[in-house]
């Protein structure tokens, strides 16, 4: 142990911070199809649909992600599935960014002014078709912001899976610090890594917010 | 049974912490070193098979071989009685001496010295669970995550002691020499065991062998002292 | 297209009709019929049940009791064809409504394709057809935002006519418009009227409902009050028409 | 390979997990509590003429959105020290997660003074109000009302977030449970656990802020408006 | 009070009053002034600047060039005073603005508290002397959302009144309104109008601007175009005001 901070542990970092990305695209991939379906199930004309995905949906909003994640690395194995980390992590997060994104995304669809549906509906369009011709995409267009703002949430919180062995950013950065006791160096270094890929996103979800000229809230986790 | 499986597959997956220094820990070219990863690499050489680390960490060194992500455990794990409920432990590789320490420029010599003091340990380790079990002694524990976490508070001065192995107390003033920390009360010996899902009794049988062997030939002692500057107690050894 | 005097035969008719939403009795016992042809003006005041009488004869409302028969679709019961009860009705509201990510032409020929089959090409000839019909062939490939808010309410009505409805539905389609821009869109309306299209309107211009509408229907607290030819806003007979009548004049 | 779970032995500990979902509680009361006052300043400093304040708000925001709130935690915790300054894991923890909730505060706050119609601005302006009077009377109730929603989960969210203040040795629920499950190995059933603490905690938040929101907002109540 | 006769002396003037929004010119040197006491309707089509003008007037927007004096404040300067300003001019928008998480009272209460420090107990009696000056007193403790848009616009108006100002300013206050509806605020403002109070109103409503206004601005792109008293309207002297009262008449 000791020594100084060289090129071998930068490299280290990097690698680290290719797993955060990837794990991130894993997860918003995985979590914007299932969060689709959600968003359309929270508005199902069938009440039970409706009331099964909102369940979901509180109980994942309701338990820290580092939880899920545990509980679906060891919970999948426990129950037989052998699984690799990559898929249970993918699994969690998807999980996890689907009951987010949904909510986001029925909001989005919700917000199409009503007159929008009714006169869709007036036309004799079939629900799909109100849905697909009328509906999404004007929905895309508003939930578009928000869904870039919600990606930065995304990367930060992929530092979790390292409770199921991912070395990604964050657990590089500790593993890094273990072996340099350099805490504010090596803080500093992935905080400033973290700001780096962030940062271009946030920029990116206000921009979109001020060209549609509404400022709405990118809630998100911490 | 496991003991069958691990040699037809010809590879053995090892659970180790390697953000433990300086059991499990990255060398300046980012490979892991450590004692218990000497440890792990010498046992899968003998056994001719390939190793696999499971990277772990202390909350999820035994969810992953009760699941059977990992085969054993190798990661400084002290033997208690409450654990032995859940995973088998072979007998012991290592032994792990605990003690309280404190800056060289204080005044503790014992137990009582350390009222209004703050203590940090790992939490969850042996250590956390000694000394929170000394209810009697009214001590202030402040528990952290991991070692590095935890010396970094005693370095920054979050704490006035920290509670932990021989070898990580005299760490911290190498890094810091500001504050040079040195152990003051001896808190206790604990036997480190290799871990293993319960009722693989061919896999402990050899793993138990194993140990024996090495233990008589100075082996596990040699990597011991590389990494922990002092000899495995002599009771041990003979 | 040649100008049709009213048939007898009706294509809208309401029963009794009930409607309450929770606790408020929105229509009571609402009955009125349109022949073929005829154009028939709702008034009355605000809250009166109006805009809601309209939204039932499109099903956009379920009504809690009566019956509606429009087109030969019995709109009241629950197993009625939606879809093919709005192929033929069209209806418009007061606040355009035009999908604001298509053009105009894309907005007018969305339903023909997608509801009747046609094909693009003769669904682009349509929208042109219907678009001048309005008087506004020039804008085909403008987007809704650029109209004015006279043009789009035009632009709505063209959409609606392209799917070749047999009975048309306004609601208040020019209380969001100023006087000129209002001016406009009853000209497409009377021009709607002239050739023989069938049509019920909410309107709160009394000028326009005494000039187009063929017979006046006037609704006061969830019931029809008073029905008659338009002459009846000249001389009303009861004193709630009266008074309604008399408060309209004060635009005049 | 099955596992048996044994949730009697972990759930006789249970005065310990009961005091860790206070300790969480106590957090998330307090960080919302101070989060919400430094997030609505900063909102109001963002919306400002003064070009310095509303580019330091804007500093503050940004930097705290796009790190995560462990580096966060750690910097403050470990830079206090150093700096000889030494407060309790708890205080650190509460001031660590102000900071963190008071960024995503202020930006949702700063949506609800967006969402105030002009017209409500310039009515009170054409009163004569003050710049501060129109803040306090015209603008603050209502934007909070209409972000209300948002701020709610936020600070559920901001509850979920706090497990990380385990890393600097506050004995909150995730502490707890990782103390619980290294001692017993029974890690399943812990968490398990946890998870059902965890989302009887969020309802605990939600309904509290339900009920906050019947105060704050008399009009609501009388009107019988959900929020 | 008694009904005033116009006084010559002018409590509101503008000279030559220029004003842009970027490149497009909206006022492009407006000149009028109202003596105390007299009512001035400000009648153009859509775009003509009316609504600026107002704006101007209580300094909604600045000016880019000429003279603006309201009640002795001298508006197009910089260095205005604008609480003393808005103390002296009341003004009420289409939208009513109403602060709808409070009650009608106290709507009506917050300025003359925060602004004049007048005491609570005082300043709800004047509340309910203004709500009884616009027919509201039973609804002090409402909130917004539970009036009609009439009583809403009406409440608007009582809040202006109670700030007790020596003009009061009126933009389209009818034109989100009904029939009905706007009679109600239209004989609101009928009775300020006897009452002396000195009123500068943007309507559309022709016969009520005929009806009431002492004078009337007509305006067109950016400039007075004509003015006079209200029997310009019934005999229009230039074209454009022939054709603006023409398509306004289309209304009754
Ligand atoms: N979806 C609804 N839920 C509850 N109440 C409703 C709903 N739609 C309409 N109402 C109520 O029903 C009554 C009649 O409404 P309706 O819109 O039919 O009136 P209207 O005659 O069209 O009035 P307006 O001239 O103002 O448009 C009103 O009191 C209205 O508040
Ligand atoms: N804040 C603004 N920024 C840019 N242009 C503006 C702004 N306010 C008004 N305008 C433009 O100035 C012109 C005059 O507007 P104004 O509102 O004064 O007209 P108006 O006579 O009141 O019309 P209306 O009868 O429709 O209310 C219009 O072309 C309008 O688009
Ligand atoms: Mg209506
Ligand atoms: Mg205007």
């Amino acid at each position: 142990m000791g020594g100084h901070l060289n090129i071998n542990h930068l490299m280290f970092l990097g690698q680290g911070a290719l797993w955060t990305i990837g794990l991130s695209l894993i997860a918003l991939i995985g979590g914007g199809i299932v969060g689709f379906v959600i968003a359309l199930a929270r508005i199902s004309p069938l009440k039970s649909v409706r009331l099964a995905s909102a369940i979901y949906v509180q109980l994942i909003q309701g338990t820290p992600l580092l939880v899920i994640l545990f509980l679906g690395y060891f919970g999948l194995a426990a129950i037989g599935l052998k699984v690799s980390p990559l898929v249970a992590a993918g699994a969690s997060l998807t999980l996890y960014v689907a009951a987010y994104l949904g909510e986001i995304w029925r909001g989005c669809i919700q917000s199409v002014p009503k007159p929008q549906w009714e006169a869709a509906e007036g036309l004799a369009l079939s629900r799909t078709q109100r849905m697909v011709k009328v509906i999404l995409p004007q929905a895309i267009r508003i939930a578009t912001p928000p869904t870039v703002g919600f990606m930065v949430q995304i990367i930060k919180n992929t530092s979790l899976a390292s409770v199921v062995g991912f070395v990604e950013l964050m657990r590089s950065g500790q593993i890094v610090n273990n072996s340099l006791f350099e805490p504010f160096a090596i803080y500093a270094i992935i905080a400033v890594t973290y700001f780096a890929m962030c940062y271009p996103l946030s920029l990116f979800s206000q921009r979109l917010e001020r060209r549609m000229g509404r400022g709405r809230s990118n809630l998100a986790p911490a | 049974d496991l003991l069958d499986d691990i040699m037809k597959a010809k590879k053995i997956r090892i659970s180790t912490d390697l953000a433990i220094p300086p059991s499990g820990m990255m060398d300046s070219t980012m490979k892991p070193t450590g004692s218990d990863v000497e440890v792990a690499q010498m046992l899968a050489k003998d056994w001719g098979l390939e190793l696999e680390f499971i990277q772990t960490t202390g909350a999820t060194r035994i969810p992953n071989v009760l699941t059977g992500k990992a085969d054993i455990i190798i990661s400084t794990l002290s033997v208690t009685a409450e654990r032995a409920k859940v995973i088998d432990f072979t007998k012991r590789y290592a032994t792990l001496q605990s003690d309280v320490g404190c800056l060289k420029s204080s005044t503790v010599k014992d137990w009582p010295d350390l009222k209004d003091k703050s203590i940090g340990v790992s939490r969850g380790t042996t250590q956390d669970t000694t000394l929170s079990n000394m209810k009697d002694k009214d001590l202030k524990i402040a528990r952290y995550d991991d070692d590095a976490t935890m010396v970094t508070a005693a370095v920054s001065g979050q704490v006035d002691c920290v509670g932990s192995s021989a070898t990580i107390i005299n760490q911290i003033g190498v890094k810091n020499p500001s504050r040079v920390f040195e152990s003051r009360i001896p808190l206790a010996t604990f036997d480190l065991a290799i871990g293993l899902k319960k009722g693989e009794q061919p896999l402990m049988d050899k793993l138990n062998a194993w140990i024996t062997e090495n233990v008589k030939n100075g082996k596990l002692n040699a990597i011991y002292k590389k990494f922990h500057g002092v000899d495995l107690p002599a009771d041990m050894r003979s | 297209m040649q100008q049709n005097a009213p048939s007898s035969e009706p294509i809208v008719s309401l029963h009794n009709v009930q409607k309450s939403f929770g606790a408020l009795r929105v229509l009571d016992g609402v009955s009125f019929a349109v022949a073929r042809g005829e154009v028939l003006a709702l008034i009355g005041r605000s809250g009166s049940g109006k805009s809601t009488a309209l939204r039932c004869i499109d099903r956009f409302e379920k009504v809690d009791g009566g019956q509606i028969v429009v087109c030969g679709h019995r709109v009241d019961r629950p197993d009625v064809n939606l879809r093919a009860l709005r192929q033929d009705v069209g209806i418009v509201f007061q606040s355009y409504n035009l999908f604001p990510h298509l053009t105009i032409e894309q907005n007018i020929t969305l339903a023909p394709c997608a509801v009747k089959g046609m094909a693009t090409s003769q669904a682009k000839d349509l929208a042109r057809k219907v678009l001048a019909q309005v008087g506004l062939d020039e804008k085909l490939h403008a987007y809704p935002e650029q109209l004015s808010g006279g043009q789009q309410q035009r632009a709505a009505i063209a959409r609606s006519l392209a799917m070749q409805p047999k009975v048309m539905l306004f609601d208040e389609v020019t209380s969001a418009l100023d006087p000129e821009l209002t001016g406009e869109v009853l000209k497409v309306i009377e021009q709607l009227a002239a050739d023989g299209m069938t049509m019920v309107m909410v309107t709160h211009e009394m000028g326009f409902a005494k000039g187009i509408a063929d017979r006046i229907v006037f609704m006061h607290r969830g019931k029809v009050h008073e029905t008659g030819p338009a002459s009846i806003l000249t001389s009303p007979t009861t004193p709630e028409l009266t008074q309604f009548v008399g408060t309209g004049n004060l635009k005049s | 390979m099955s596992l048996q779970l044994d949730f009697p032995a972990v759930l006789e500990r249970w005065p310990s997990f009961l005091a860790g979902a206070v300790l969480t509680l106590e957090l998330a009361f307090f960080a919302t509590v101070l989060g919400a006052l430094l997030g609505t300043l900063a909102a109001v400093g963002r919306g400002t003429h003064n070009s310095l304040i509303a580019g330091a708000c804007k500093v503050y925001v940004e930097t705290i959105r796009n790190t995560p709130l462990l580096v966060q935690i750690f910097l403050v915790y470990f830079g206090l020290a150093s700096l000889g300054l030494k407060y309790s894991a708890f205080t650190v923890a509460v001031a660590a997660l102000t900071i963190n909730v008071g960024a995503y505060t202020a930006e949702i706050m700063r949506a609800g003074f967006e969402a105030i119609p002009r017209g409500q601005i310039e009515a009170a302006e054409g009163l004569a109000l003050s710049r501060f009077q129109i803040y306090w009377h015209i603008i603050l109730l209502p934007a909070v009302e209409k972000v209300y929603p948002a701020l709610t989960s936020q600070f559920v969210l901001l509850m979920l977030a706090s497990s990380v203040c385990s890393q600097i040795s506050a004995e909150e629920l995730t502490a707890i449970a990782n103390y619980i499950q290294s001692d017993t190995y029974r890690a399943f059933e812990t968490y398990i656990i946890v998870a059902v603490l965890y989302v009887i905690l969020s309802l605990v938040m939600r309904a509290g802020f339900w009920g906050l929101g019947l105060l704050l907002f008399p009009r609501r109540r009388r009107l019988g408006t959900p929020l």
